[in-house]
């Protein structure tokens, strides 16, 4: 579904991808540890068409996105939700909400997913007429996964959702993830510094040091990798 | 033995928003406490009060910097941050605040801001007196950024820094300062378990070294129940638990409202 | 690097050899400086002299120049800014000019004045009016082709008393120097005229609008409105005034005697009194003049045209009657010498001012001035 | 991109900008003849113009994005590092030294008191750049500390006499007790609210100036400033004028030793601090309010002697010279030049004031060039000419 | 004093505001989205005048009845000032998106300079006589002592904007995709909408609204020239200040709250100080509401 073929790209003067090659599959989850530093925010931003690609290809459905507009990429199916949320803290929930509808036209469909989101998220229904800015971290969160998912997309690049929330919370969020996965079919990549948490849920995972990628295998397999056990499992 | 800080029934409100709720907490000298909660319990909000960027709208919080049973009782509601940090509270950010434009070196010699006090008239002759002081800062800052292992980025801007770097250029920052006692918010957030493990050796590093009791806010409950010998839970700005590690771990409500079922077990 | 290297060296050398260019031209010419706001917010006041002094300079030059020598002319910009005045002042004396016309504010003026005195430059404005520019005597090198501000104020305070036969006046001015000043002399002549001044207030210039002065005026019921300053602000307080139905009189200075006025105010400016020079329009020089703008500009002259024309004019003949450039000769002829200009037959008082330029107060009536006997 | 996008991008350019020139640029209507004059030449300028015009612009473009991609030390510029090399400095400043003191013997008057503008401006940049440039204050009213100076000495010398050099630390002075009464309440605003608040302290500044006539003598002004007098000896003219050159230059020299002291010391770290992260700085013992006003204060110091030299130079001023544009000018010196860079503002102010003097010869087309010279340079060096290098300090075992 | 008296003074200060108001529109979009003091936006509103003027004049000289040359050069007032800003943002600021925010403000300041003295060349720096547009409406006639026609076509066309540009903002599809952009530019290209468009279509908008600005107010007071954006410009941007910069209704309220300010105090104290005052009067208000009447309160996380 979507590829990376020896992808580069700078943050400023400092390279921060280095010959990155990827594949993500239909219908899977996969997931992308390391850490801070690594480039795994990077690679979301270059997918996405922020962070400009300086040599390489990315290629989803065959089709070359990397001198796409971002506004051109989300078009094609692939949303994110970044590190840090970025809810619009002026808007209210369904304000925020409806910005994630803003390539949509199917009335129909939007308040299918809608209701969708309130049956996933009861929180968010409570809290429809709150403004963004005001939500907790955890709520801040949902509506970050929930805004993502009114674009409707086939792949969702999540960035950290799990970053400084409490444990409950963070469980929650996984669940969540899983059954968006299942119950929508959508492709799922997910990046993490909570490595345990993201190779359990994940098809297949990336490791990343420096902007290169050193290992690649099956959530499991890694989880159980000595180096990966050591680096960043902290076991 | 006095406790070095003590905060009693404090209340914070926003308008109409009560973000702490009537909190207690106390401090012994040269222990190592926790501050644990879910996002938005107010535990940022808790320090934002104790360090002076709020005046808490009710209640009090006293300091004794020496924590002798004699020592004098000091209260600091609504002094100004940098009137608290002066009086020995230092403190680090949960989002990193460094200087950007500056290095390594100059951010922890802002520092020693509180400990120094050149004027305008010494910038300006620079006489005896501000060269030798000048010269102690540049020194004293130094030997901080050995001991906390940062000695070869002294020259680097602080931005270039690794993540797991910068969190730790910001505990040396704050004990620039000279505290008797040290406010760490989310010290681990974003560090890999390598840089975890070492922040908790650190910690007691400084604990031990220094004498410096340590207040912490953090998720990572392995370094939480590794390193504290008090944890005290809030939600909702009400505090819902207090007590050791093991107490904690245990404590169904705390469970109920945090932790979760996996992580307690 | 070499690149940044080189391209500050570039910069450096062009500003160098910019700074020679002017000084570079040397020859036998007679040399006129001519010093006014020509860019920033008041270059409408400072342009039309360099196009009069250009008018002027070319038909002399044509017609063999003055005692036989070229005449040259150095433009400076002060944009009417005190210390910009200084400098250009410098300039012009370095460039080695031997008369100024100009400058056109009286502040930068002032500021001007002590470097030509210094250097023994004689220097006509066409348009700075403080009266103590001459009246103080601190500067023999000054002339000027207008009447003072204090000349304007007791013609309009008279005219006021004796033909418009009022009792209460409110004096309008734009801050500046030239309008307060003027609204201070009115004040005073009025005052002691015995006019009850009911209302005495600055207005700011460029405002969006002036409809707040524009009612307080109404509610104080004066029975004439004097104003001190330009027409620009003239013509949207008169304009204001018609559309809310306010028939008061409205006179002002020579600052609105300015056919711009006319053309800007339309049909509201019917009715104003503005004081000015002695009609000119009839004077074959004057109407000569405005031809003249009128083919190489294909426009109407602006403010000050006629008298930069003249002090072009006049000080040109004094050196032609002088027979050199010499200062003293020059005062003198200045001072002695009757010269036709489009402002009539003047010369110089010995203060600086001009005489033979007689005032009058016109009325506006069918969109023209008209001289009032 | 091929040659042909790249023509076809240039014309698309060109015809936009006839378009949008079109009723500006070529219609000219004549209300007194009621005809209209059609420049239809101008509108082939523009086309021609801007076509070429607009193919530069791009490669310019392209060439600055390439530049970003160049490693960092390599980016300091050839005077960035004359300035760090020790070696050059004894050399250098012997080179000034010499340049200066012969400067009004080479050149016309002129040239000196052009000259003598620039370095008042200089010092006005250098003052500014302390409020902005390192502690990041943004100040738009600069101008009014200006004007506080000057008036100190133009009013003491009418009134009771007072003597250019007395006038000089009395005018410094006020104006920093003006800064601290503007920084006051200023204290909780940020950025363009601080903008606009100290741009409105400005203008009520010579709004006042301008009305109250029995304080100021209004918009006619105070004449007659007695120049810097020299143990009572009588000068010419051109005597004048270098002395008050050189009294402008002592005063940059110590602007400069003031300021470079000032930079790497314990305040000058505290606002460069403030203006990172004021919480993180707070948080670090450092006070505000004190800071901030200081820093205030000393900015307008320089300000305040800079407008005592000012008025014993030009001998006349009125509020026209303290306007709004003043501070626009001085703000650009200093981000021209450089924020926070002592060579850099110096090289600002240098330029943009000397600049439109010896633009003179391009008469009415140097206040647009002057304004694309603003835009260009943002663009292509948004850090100024010269751009600040730190001090870097060392720790000698 | 009487209450005619206090209601012209009401409706002077009413009229003046509705033209800082148009004007400051501009300012609070702009800086909304990309938080730049567009020192250039006065000149948009110069720029809007002079191109009704010559549009104006010509149509009229060509023989084409009142309404439509009113229409007509209405039309393209607004067309060209759209234009001239787009073309601003697209010289002047873009490139420098990622500059320091002092950069892009000299390049504002240059572009304002460089405008004005385009114009300047280009046309004349006399002052030129514009023609009144806006007839005197006979069944407007008692009223006209306290508000003229002019003055209420003011009001009303101000009223008008506002309206259309609360719907645009609040309903259209441009106008959702703004309010993400102002708020998070890169959540908001994340989710489809195109940033640099979003922007350009503020600067269009903002534009539209000064061009208007411009061309009442030329029609209202008769005449124009290069340099009258420079004070209506400084002005608009202290009421949008004053009301909160980036916020729309504080953009009007400041423009009101500055006109009746400026109205009232000259009308019962004196014009000599009428800005010292407004000026004093939005450091005091700033004080105490430091982010302006209407702004958000900028709470940073700690």
């Amino acid at each position: 579904m979507l590829k990376l073929k020896n992808v580069q790209a700078f943050y400023g003067n400092i390279q921060a991808l280095k010959n990155i090659s990827m594949d993500v599959k239909e219908g899977e989850i996969i997931t992308l540890i390391g850490a801070n530093g690594a480039g795994k925010s990077t690679t979301l931003m270059t997918i996405c068409g922020i962070v400009p690609i300086r040599s390489g290809e990315i290629l989803f459905e065959g089709q070359t996105i990397n001198k796409m507009p971002p506004n051109k990429i989300v078009a094609l199916g692939i949303n994110q939700v970044p590190e840090g949320r970025h809810i619009f803290p002026y808007l209210t929930v369904m304000e925020n909400l409806d910005m994630g509808t803003f390539l949509r036209n199917d009335k129909d469909g939007i308040k299918q997913d809608l209701d969708y989101i309130f049956t996933l998220f009861p929180r968010l229904a409570e809290r429809r007429n709150q403004a963004g800015g005001t939500l907790s971290g955890g709520e801040q969160q949902m509506l970050a996964i929930s805004r993502a998912i009114m674009t409707r997309p086939r792949l969702l690049l999540l960035d950290e959702p799990s970053l400084g929330l409490a444990p409950i919370i963070t469980h929650q969020i996984f669940d969540i993830i899983k059954k968006i996965n299942k119950d929508n079919k959508t492709t799922i990549f997910l990046v993490e510094q909570n490595a345990n948490l993201a190779l359990n849920v994940a098809d297949r995972g990336y490791v990343m040091e420096n902007g290169v990628i050193t290992m690649t295998d099956t959530g499991k397999n890694l989880l159980a990798n000595e180096d990966v056990k050591k680096a960043y499992l902290g076991i | 033995m006095k406790p070095i800080l003590e905060v009693k029934s404090m209340t914070m409100d926003f308008g109409g928003l009560r973000a702490i709720d009537s909190v207690d907490l106390s401090i012994d000298k040269g222990q190592i406490v926790a501050l644990i909660g879910p996002n938005g319990a107010g535990k940022t909000t808790f320090f934002n009060c104790i360090t002076g960027i709020y005046t808490p709208t009710a209640g009090d919080i006293y300091i004794s910097s020496n924590g002798a049973a004699d020592g004098k009782n000091e209260r600091i509601n609504g002094l100004k941050p940098n009137v608290v940090t002066r009086k020995g509270l230092a403190r680090t950010f949960q989002n990193i605040r460094l200087f950007t434009s500056m290095t390594v070196l100059e951010n922890v010699m802002i520092g020693c801001h509180a400990i120094t006090k050149a004027g305008i008239m010494g910038a300006i002759f620079r006489g005896a007196s501000t060269k030798s002081e000048e010269k102690l800062i540049v020194e004293k800052s130094y030997l901080i950024l050995e001991k906390i292992g940062l000695s070869k980025y002294v020259d680097e801007l602080a931005v270039n820094l690794p993540y797991g770097a910068q969190r730790r250029l910001e505990i040396a920052r704050a004990l620039a300062t000279d505290p008797f006692l040290l406010l760490l918010d989310e010290p681990a957030a974003g560090m890999n378990p390598q840089e975890t493990m070492e922040l908790d050796e650190l910690i007691l590093k400084i604990r031990n070294s220094e004498g410096i009791s340590i207040l912490l806010i953090e998720h990572d409950m392995k370094l939480v129940m590794s390193l504290s010998e008090k944890i005290y839970v809030v939600d909702y700005g009400k505090k819902i638990a207090e007590g050791t590690p093991e107490e904690i771990r245990h404590n169904p409500v705390v469970i109920k409202a945090y932790l979760g079922e996996e992580v307690a077990s | 690097m070499k690149k940044r290297c080189k391209w500050l060296a570039v910069i450096t050398v062009s500003l160098f050899t910019l700074a020679f260019v002017g000084s570079a031209i040397a020859g036998d010419t007679i040399k006129l400086g001519i010093a006014g706001a020509h860019s920033g917010d008041l270059a409408s006041y400072g342009l039309p002299t360099v196009n009069a002094a250009k008018l002027v300079v070319k038909k002399i030059n044509e017609s063999g120049g003055v005692l036989g020598k070229q005449v040259e002319l150095l433009i400076e910009d002060d944009v009417c800014k005190p210390e910009v005045a200084g400098n250009t002042a410098t300039k012009l004396v370095s460039d080695g000019v031997n008369v100024v016309i100009g400058h056109i504010c009286s502040g930068a003026t002032k500021s001007a004045l002590g470097i030509y005195k210094n250097s023994n430059i004689i220097t006509i404005s066409p348009s700075a009016t403080s009266p103590d520019l001459t009246l103080s005597g601190e500067y023999p090198n000054f002339f000027r082709t207008i009447a003072h501000d204090a000349v304007q104020a007791q013609v309009q305070a008279k005219y006021a008393l004796e033909v418009l036969k009022v009792k209460t006046v409110a004096i309008l001015h734009d801050k500046g120097d030239y309008g307060k000043g003027q609204a201070e002399l009115a004040q005073k002549y009025f005052t002691e005229a015995g006019v009850k001044v009911v209302l005495f207030e600055g207005v700011t210039p460029g405002a969006v609008d002036y409809s707040a002065i524009v009612t307080k005026v109404k509610s104080k019921k004066p029975e004439l409105v004097i104003w001190g300053g330009y027409h620009p602000e003239a013509s949207k307080i008169v304009t204001l005034m018609r559309k809310k139905k306010m028939k008061t009189t409205f006179m002002g200075g020579d600052g609105i005697k300015d056919d711009t006025f006319i053309k800007v105010g339309g049909q509201f400016t019917e009715g104003v009194y503005a004081t000015g020079p002695r009609d000119i329009s009839k004077n074959a020089l004057a109407i000569q003049a405005k031809k003249e703008h009128q083919d190489a500009y294909g426009s109407d002259p602006g403010a000050f045209y006629d008298n930069a024309y003249s002090a072009t004019l006049a000080i040109l003949n004094a050196i032609q009657k002088a027979g050199s450039t010499d200062y003293a000769a020059v005062v003198k002829a200045l001072q002695t010498e009757d010269v036709e200009t489009p402002l009539g037959k003047i010369k110089f008082d010995t203060k600086g001012d001009a005489t033979g330029i007689g005032f009058s107060v016109y009325k506006i009536e069918k969109g023209a001035f008209v001289e009032q006997k | 991109m091929t040659a042909k996008q790249e023509l076809k991008k240039s014309i698309i350019a060109s015809v936009w900008f006839m378009f949008l020139t079109f009723p500006i640029m070529v219609i000219k209507v004549n209300t007194v003849t009621h005809t209209i004059d059609w420049r239809w030449h101008n509108m082939a300028l523009v086309g021609i113009g801007s076509f070429f015009l607009s193919m530069l612009w791009r490669y310019l473009l392209k060439k600055k994005e390439e530049g970003g991609k160049k490693d960092k030390k390599a980016g300091l510029s050839f005077i960035q590092r004359l300035l760090q090399e020790k070696q050059f400095a004894l050399p250098g400043i012997l080179i000034i030294t010499l340049i200066t003191i012969l400067f009004p013997h080479i050149f016309s008057m002129y040239q000196t008191n052009i000259m003598t503008s620039a370095l008042i401006f200089v010092v006005l940049g250098l003052g500014l750049n302390i409020v902005i440039g390192l502690a990041g204050l943004l100040v738009l009213g600069y101008a009014a500390f200006f004007a506080v100076g000057a008036y100190s000495y133009a009013l003491l010398n009418l009134h009771y006499g007072v003597g250019f050099w007395i006038a000089l630390p009395i005018g410094g002075i006020l104006a920093a007790l003006f800064g601290i009464l503007l920084g006051y309440p200023v204290l909780r605003l940020r950025g363009d609210y601080l903008a606009i608040v100290t741009l409105g302290f400005g203008e009520i500044i010579r709004l006042v100036l301008e009305n109250w006539n029995e304080f100021s003598f209004g918009p006619s002004g105070i004449k007659n400033i007695p120049k810097p007098g020299f143990f009572g000896i009588e000068m010419s003219m051109q005597t004048t004028t270098i002395y008050v050159f050189y009294i402008v230059v002592l005063l940059v020299v110590f602007t400069i030793f003031v300021i470079n002291r000032l930079k790497n010391s314990r305040i000058g770290r505290a606002w460069v601090a403030l203006k990172d992260d004021e919480i993180a700085s707070q948080a670090m013992g450092i006070d505000k309010a004190k800071t901030k006003l200081r820093a205030f204060a000393l900015g307008a110091t320089w300000a305040g002697m800079a407008g005592v030299v000012f008025a014993a130079k030009t001998t006349f001023i009125n509020p026209a010279s303290f306007t709004l544009w003043e501070s626009v000018i001085i703000l650009c010196t200093v981000v021209l030049g450089g924020m926070g860079s002592i060579a850099g503002v110096i090289a600002g102010a240098l330029l943009l004031i000397l600049l439109p003097e010896y633009m003179r010869d391009f008469g009415e087309f140097r206040m647009i060039t002057f304004g694309a010279v603003l835009i260009l340079m943002m663009i292509f060096r948004p850090g100024g000419m010269i751009e600040d290098v730190r001090k870097t300090y060392k720790f000698e075992k | 004093m009487d209450f005619e008296y206090f209601t012209q003074l009401f409706f002077g200060g009413l009229t003046r505001g509705s033209i800082y108001a148009l004007i400051a529109l501009g300012y609070t979009m702009v800086y909304g989205i990309i938080e730049l003091i567009n020192f250039a936006h006065g000149e948009i509103y110069m720029i809007g005048a002079f191109t009704g003027l010559i549009v104006s004049t010509v149509l009229t000289m060509m023989g084409m009845p009142t309404l439509a040359v009113v229409v007509l050069a209405g039309m393209a007032a607004i067309i060209y000032s759209c234009a001239y800003g787009y073309t601003m943002e697209k010289i002047a600021y873009k490139p420098l998106r990622n500059a320091p925010r002092l950069s892009v403000l000299i390049s504002a300041i240059g572009m304002s300079l460089f405008l004005q003295n385009y114009v300047l060349l280009a046309q004349t720096s006399d002052f030129l006589p514009f023609p009144s547009l806006v007839p005197e409406f006979e069944f407007w006639e008692p009223y006209s002592h306290i508000l003229t026609s002019p003055e209420l076509m003011i009001l009303s066309t101000t009223v008008v904007v506002m309206i259309l540009l609360t719907i645009l903002i609040k309903f259209t599809r441009i106008g959702k995709a703004m309010r993400a952009t102002s708020q998070d530019k890169m959540m908001a290209a994340l989710l489809g909408i195109n940033v640099d468009q979003v922007i350009s279509a503020t600067f269009v908008v903002g534009s539209a609204t000064a061009a208007i600005g411009g061309v009442l107010i030329a029609s209202h007071i008769g005449q124009i020239n290069f340099y009258m954006g420079f004070i209506a410009g400084i002005k608009a941007f202290v009421a949008a200040v004053l009301g909160g910069i980036g916020s729309i209704p504080g953009a009007v309220l400041g423009a009101l709250v500055l006109g009746w300010t400026e109205s009232f105090f000259t009308g019962y104290i004196s014009s000599d100080y009428e800005d010292v005052f407004a000026f004093i009067f939005l450091v005091v208000i700033l004080i105490f509401r430091p982010s302006g009447i209407l702004g958000r309160s900028q709470i940073q996380k700690v």
